[in-house]
């Protein structure tokens, strides 16, 4: 059915939020007095006015049909008189005024599969990003990692057992788009063989200096190949960061033995202490579809070793900088390899320029 | 009718367990009734992902330039490398479409939106991109300009992508948290609005990602993934209902849990009276968090304003610097507004190509910067001065 | 008078330091047992077997006339049967065995001009280079400066009233043959204008290449000037390290406008914080011959400012660290300017990344 | 006779305060009866440095090659920039002499030194040099010879200069410290012999320092400036004298003086007992030097070995950074000789023309360097893993 032909809208940006608040957050505004959990998945915040507001928080899978969507969008009208929202780390937070409400509302989400949790000193959502689903670059699966990994920590979702958040992200390749560089664990897709380059196509796809100048390490060089301006690779110099691939369609660095990385200790707040970077923990696990056994071993692993010998709101990082890193490996039993010591271009920055350590009672 | 499903052994193991499964969800819009055209794309895409899980490879191409007219972003071209075995996904883009501040919706909204994307697209989203997005993932090249029509006669707009402002973000803020130290959503609200222009049309060196937190518990990790990172902070003293701090002490061992944790030791527990040497306190939220009922952010309220953070590629990844130490937020914002141009000016002018500010500050040297964007150097910039001796001196002046 | 001609000695090393221990130390070689300082400048060391020995500390100002070795020689023979020590800092320690000659021998030694102090929470000798007397690459004089500086904070040698020890270093180039890089103050010589080329002379004496590829910054080109091969100096790349000048000998950097440059807060000792580089205080202070007032005051100050608010055992950098760098510049009133701020290769990681410092509360 | 002293308005100025004036030494050199020519030199240099006082610059020129046969090092050229006019200091080069370890002399020896260098030179020393040496400063070319002639017949030998091992040194150690976590003297003097060739000859790519320092105090600042940071610790348990410790808790605040003070929080005092919990102990020595009668280093004791510190030319300053854990440090310290070795064969064959071994870890990355002088990775040797994700995976394993 044609419709009539209208003026083109353009740059009018997204609608205001105004329009989706629900009556008590405009009558509340900024003058919410405090919060409690009480109980996992469940937050109540108090007003100054004494108005209360009870968030229930449900799990999704972020990558969502728009039949889910118009499934929460029922609950929320049964609950919630129809407000709703995501929340940064893509739950989806129920906005409930009757307190009676609470607990008929979860029931209904688990009902159809959508649990409650990830509040408090819990296992969120795992932050992510596209993997085989949709982006070219991945060098591994996004949603079914994080689904394979979500199954088995379950419990720390719908519980508030652990020391302190615990927060996991997962980006499926260098690029990070899940912003891993500062999670409790992140896991991150790497690609471990050289690019591989179509010279044929190259003349006409790529920009060869945009290519060359592409690559941190040098590692692209200008090429004649059949007569043809290309590009090579000088394979000991790359470090597989497929920045050369971004640029330039002709060069390929998906391949089968692509696999991911663990990395451990990030954190973004401020609390105690201030935020840092995830640390390499497992440099190379290999891509293990459908069900991801290693990768999942390894991250519960880790995951009952902090839970097991961190103190109370001690986040993984502030852990392990007590206990310090020989510990870390040492109780989580995973090796330190030469893949461990930083050899980029601020690497300096993290050897260790002291005698300030631990010294391991255990004769050589 | 949508069509018979694709026979998906491996990444059928992904229906099982507990956690919500997003295969049953590409499943659902495979079979969805209402959209026959997306539901078969929807199948298509169960079938690469399953070839993908059993060759353990990828099989999506470079994107080409695709997107509405008149905008240089908001869609990711995607293109699929068997376009003879899965017709249906040879093109499967993405649409960015810009989400309101804080993710409030209404159901209606939502039923809207999800009525669009029944009609041209895959039925396929992501909620949200981890931008912040509500993304439509899988349109086809011609059902790119009339989605863009019915997503703006709907009131929602494009979001950013490529070489030009990024959507920005924020967590709920004053909507439901009692520790914004500034209205997270207004603010966020107020620069997509200002900036369309910039993020609607490519023109500086790189992608620029703004991401407003209320406080320093920072729940957008705006300091980690945003070019200009906006987090809200106080300059007075914490205020305290040492009566409700009683109350705690009776729940919680106030010595280990709070005291002992504080950063800066600058708390101190006489066994009735809390006292705090806010002089010394470094604003970590620590015990506020422990506390949220006897303690709260001080009242002179702003944000300290930090540039620069960024993931790896390609000289290893960045956190936000400090740049304004603290500055009170309010309507119009015009100084946040200057200083963001006063920045892009001096970016999209000497700023190379896939150069973020964070990078590009390092390059120029921060004196330089500072300098040239007409900001004072200060103290709190830096955790300390230098240590190596290599000032360039300037010669025109003794 | 003409000695007989004997086989030429090479390769021998030094001495064995056995031939120079006194008995009191063969006995008791790794049997201390504890040590007290019994007053400034007396360290008492008792071993397992109950034997005392005495070190008395005397400053020297490192430049010494051999008539003045011949005198610590003497009183060496006077009071310790003629063995003596310097220490690490160009103090000399006299090693006495009999406590009675304690005091006579401090007597002796404050009589002669060398003062006795120097141990415990006090100012010890300042560690230094060449200066004026000898360097060619000194943007200041060494032994000056240290004798300005030491008469002024001479209280604090011949007492332990400091929080903690204050090291002192001092180096008139960058070349830091002082390793100022880790003391509580570090005065450094600077050079501030950009080297000046010899196009004359340069050709016959400096390998070009050699020239170009000192710079860390790029700023030395090569360059034709009057039809022979030389260099230019690109004079804004130029941090005036003096790199260039130290392989060529056609290149000048020394200029009257030369002066120094005020470090604080490092340390070498793992003592409760591990060891720490100074960090830029005061950019620049011209050279103040003969008495270098305004760098005399300035360190003063710093010491005053820390002897007043440091708590006890607290190092400069310690101190620096708990009351943070803006506190600092406050209490010193020392002007924060840009060129505190690192613009150097690792410039990067002294940003402050958090939001994690003290707001002053003083409005905008 | 000594001539007439120079005058000299400037440096007099230098005469008056209660620290040791280095222009009465000067003076005193250059009016020693005994040593006529050396007492001219001297007093040209009074002449040099009231000019230098006067014009705010230095009067000294490049150093050319100057030596004794045989030797590449020990000595430093200089000349000066006013040969009419200071014709006594024209060239005027230093001697390194290298000290005996730990610098203990007798009377005697040092009487016998100074004879040789009355008779030579300018009777101008430096006790010490920066690096450790005995310093003779200001001796004429044709003197440089004799002087050498002299010093080994007496038993001493030069230091190092150039690209070559410098001359070592070390704290008193052993000899007068209780802390002494191995022989320091003995490792240094040992050394020293051991390596005279690379001593005197350079070789390398650039100078190598070693600094033996018997406990982490460090009173040789060997962390900061030596290639070889040989560092004395323990690995059992802080030995305690509980009756001392009370002895101490009545003159010292033991909890803030002490236990709050320790790094790691490993310490406990109950009024009655000290406890330490020796994991966790990081061997900072604070408590041990707050309390040197009750405490003392354990009895498994060695040496952590380090690698790499430097002043800032040209890359910036290094602190010398783990490269084994702990090692016991025992004659005939074969096991350091070699790994020593190792270092500089890979070092002298791909270093670079003025490249520290700190500097040429950094650029070929510490995981390389490992593998070729044949050590373990040990994560003691990082504060942290990596943060960047830029990995060179091996390609000859799967
Ligand atoms: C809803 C949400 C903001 C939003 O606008 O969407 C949110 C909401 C709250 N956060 Fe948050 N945070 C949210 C993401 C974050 C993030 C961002 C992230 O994880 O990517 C962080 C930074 C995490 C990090 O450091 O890596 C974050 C760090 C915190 C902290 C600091 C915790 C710490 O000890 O480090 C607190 C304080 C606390 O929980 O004690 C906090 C506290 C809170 C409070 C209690 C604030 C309040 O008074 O309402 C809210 C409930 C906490 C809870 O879930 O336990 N929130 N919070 C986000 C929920 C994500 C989710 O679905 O799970
Ligand atoms: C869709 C999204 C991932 C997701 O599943 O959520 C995404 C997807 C892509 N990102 Fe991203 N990025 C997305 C958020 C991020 C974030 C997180 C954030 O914004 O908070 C980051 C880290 C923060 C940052 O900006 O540094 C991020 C860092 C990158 C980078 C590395 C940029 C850098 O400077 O290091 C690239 C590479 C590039 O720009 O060439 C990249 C590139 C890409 C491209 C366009 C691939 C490419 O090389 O051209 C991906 C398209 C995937 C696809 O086909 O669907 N993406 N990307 C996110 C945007 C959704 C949205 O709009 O809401
Ligand atoms: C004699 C000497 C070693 C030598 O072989 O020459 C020496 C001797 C002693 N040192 Fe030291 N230190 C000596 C240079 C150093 C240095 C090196 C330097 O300054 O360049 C350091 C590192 C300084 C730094 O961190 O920047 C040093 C850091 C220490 C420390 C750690 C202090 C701290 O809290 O950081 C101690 C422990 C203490 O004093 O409590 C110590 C302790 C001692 C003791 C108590 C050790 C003992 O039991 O005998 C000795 C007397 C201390 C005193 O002077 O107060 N010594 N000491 C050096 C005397 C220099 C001088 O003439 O003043
Ligand atoms: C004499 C002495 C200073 C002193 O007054 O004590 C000295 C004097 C010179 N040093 Fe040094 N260095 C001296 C100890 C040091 C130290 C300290 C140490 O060894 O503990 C350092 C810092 C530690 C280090 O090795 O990094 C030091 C770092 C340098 C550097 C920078 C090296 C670097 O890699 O950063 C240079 C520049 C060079 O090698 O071209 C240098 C160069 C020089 C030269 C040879 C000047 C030159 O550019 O050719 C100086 C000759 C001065 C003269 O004419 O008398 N000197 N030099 C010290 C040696 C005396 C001795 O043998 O005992
Ligand atoms: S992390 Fe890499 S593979 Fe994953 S969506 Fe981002 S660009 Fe694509
Ligand atoms: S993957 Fe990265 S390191 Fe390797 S060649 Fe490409 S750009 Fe260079
Ligand atoms: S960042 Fe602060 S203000 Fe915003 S939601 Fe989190 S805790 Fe509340
Ligand atoms: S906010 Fe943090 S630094 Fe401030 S008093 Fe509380 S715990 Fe201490
Ligand atoms: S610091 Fe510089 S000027 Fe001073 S002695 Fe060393 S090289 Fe010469
Ligand atoms: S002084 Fe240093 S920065 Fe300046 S030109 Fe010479 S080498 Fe380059
Ligand atoms: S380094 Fe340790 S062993 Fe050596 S003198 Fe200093 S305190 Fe004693
Ligand atoms: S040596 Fe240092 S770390 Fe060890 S117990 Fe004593 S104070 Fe603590």
């Amino acid at each position: 059915m044609a419709e009539p032909k209208k003026k083109r809208i353009t740059d009018i940006g997204p609608p205001s939020y105004e329009n989706f608040l629900p009556p008590i957050i405009k009558k509340n505004y900024g003058k919410w007095k405090y919060h409690e959990i009480i109980k996992p998945g469940v937050l109540m915040h108090v007003s100054e006015s004494g108005d209360k507001l009870y968030s229930v928080r449900a799990a999704t899978p972020r990558l969502a049909a728009t039949d889910t969507i118009r499934l929460f969008a029922q609950i929320a009208d049964e609950f919630c008189d129809g407000f709703l929202r995501y929340t940064s780390r893509n739950n989806v937070e129920f906005l409930i005024t009757d307190e009676k409400k609470v607990e008929p509302c979860i029931a209904k989400l688990k009902k159809e599969g959508y649990p409650v949790g990830g509040m408090g000193n819990s296992i969120t959502n795992i932050v992510h990003t596209q993997g085989w689903v949709h982006c070219h670059s991945a060098a591994t699966d996004a949603s079914g990692v994080v689904k394979c990994v979500m199954d088995e920590l379950f419990p720390y979702f719908e519980s508030m057992k652990l020391p302190a958040k615990l927060r996991i992200a997962f980006a499926c390749c260098l690029n990070m788009c899940g912003a891993v560089h500062c999670s409790d664990i992140a896991l991150l897709g790497v690609h471990i063989k050289p690019p591989v380059v179509s010279h044929d196509t190259l003349p006409a796809q790529c920009e060869i200096p945009t290519t060359v100048s592409a690559c941190p390490t040098g590692a692209v060089r200008t090429a004649t190949v059949d007569g043809k301006p290309s590009v090579e690779i000088v394979e000991e110099q790359c470090m597989f960061c497929a920045n050369c691939f971004t640029v330039c369609p002709s060069i390929k660095l998906n391949n089968p033995t692509d696999g991911l990385s663990v990395w451990v200790g990030g954190k973004v707040s401020n609390a105690r202490h201030e935020p840092m970077f995830s640390k390499l923990a497992i440099p190379y696990i290999p891509n293990e579809p459908p069900r991801w056994p290693t990768v999942v071993k390894s991250v519960k692993n880790i995951v009952e070793v902090y839970a097991k010998n961190a103190r109370k709101f001690e986040r993984m990082g502030e852990w392990i900088e007590r206990i310090g890193w020989p510990k870390f490996f040492e109780l989580t039993e995973i090796p330190f390899t030469k893949y461990h010591i930083d050899d980029f271009t601020h690497a300096g920055e993290s050897f260790r320029r002291s005698v300030y350590f631990r010294q391991s009672d255990v004769r050589e | 009718m949508a069509a018979k499903l694709r026979e998906t052994p491996l990444i059928d193991e992904l229906l099982k367990g507990p956690w919500p499964s997003f295969v049953k969800e590409i499943k659902k819009c495979a079979q969805n009734e209402k959209n026959e055209r997306g539901s078969a794309r929807s199948n298509d895409l169960l079938g690469v992902l399953e070839r993908s899980y059993k060759e353990t490879i990828g099989h999506w191409k470079h994107g080409g330039i695709v997107g509405v007219m008149g905008y240089g972003g908001g869609v990711i071209g995607r293109y699929n490398d068997l376009p003879e075995e899965f017709p249906n996904v040879a093109h499967f883009h993405t649409i960015r479409v810009n989400q309101p501040s804080g993710w409030f919706y209404t159901s209606d909204i939502l039923r809207k939106l999800c009525d669009i994307w029944d009609k041209h697209g895959s039925g396929i989203t992501n909620m949200h991109g981890s931008t912040g997005d509500i993304v439509f993932l899988g349109c086809a090249t011609d059902d790119l300009e009339p989605t863009f029509a019915d997503l703006t006669a709907l009131g929602f707009d494009l979001g950013g992508s490529g070489s030009a402002v990024r959507t920005p973000s924020c967590c709920c803020g004053m909507a439901r948290c009692e520790w914004a130290c500034y209205d997270t959503m207004a603010l966020t609200d107020d620069l997509t609005r200002t900036f369309q222009d910039e993020l609607h049309r490519p023109a500086f060196p790189y992608k620029f990602k703004f991401k407003m937190s209320g406080c320093p518990n920072d729940c957008v990790a705006s300091i980690a993934r945003a070019d200009m990172s906006i987090i809200g902070t106080w300059r007075d003293d914490i205020q305290i209902d040492q009566k409700a701090v009683a109350d705690y002490a009776s729940k919680l061992n106030l010595e280990n849990d709070v005291i002992s944790r504080c950063p800066t030791k600058c708390m101190s527990w006489d066994g009735k009276k809390l006292s705090i040497d806010n002089s010394n306190c470094v604003k970590c939220m620590h015990c506020i968090n422990a506390m949220p009922k006897a303690l709260a952010p001080g009242k002179d309220r702003g944000a300290t304003i930090l540039l620069g953070s960024k993931a790896p590629i390609i000289g290893g990844a960045l956190l936000s610097s400090v740049i304004v130490p603290f500055l009170k937020i309010e309507p119009p914002y015009e100084d946040i507004k200057e200083l963001a141009e006063a920045i892009w000016d001096l970016w999209a002018e000497h700023g190379k190509n896939r150069e973020r500010v964070g990078e590009f500050i390092q390059r120029i040297g921060m004196g330089n910067f500072l300098e040239q964007i007409g900001l004072e150097p200060r103290p709190e910039m830096v955790i300390n001065p230098r240590s190596n001796p290599y000032i360039f001196y300037d010669q025109d002046q003794e």
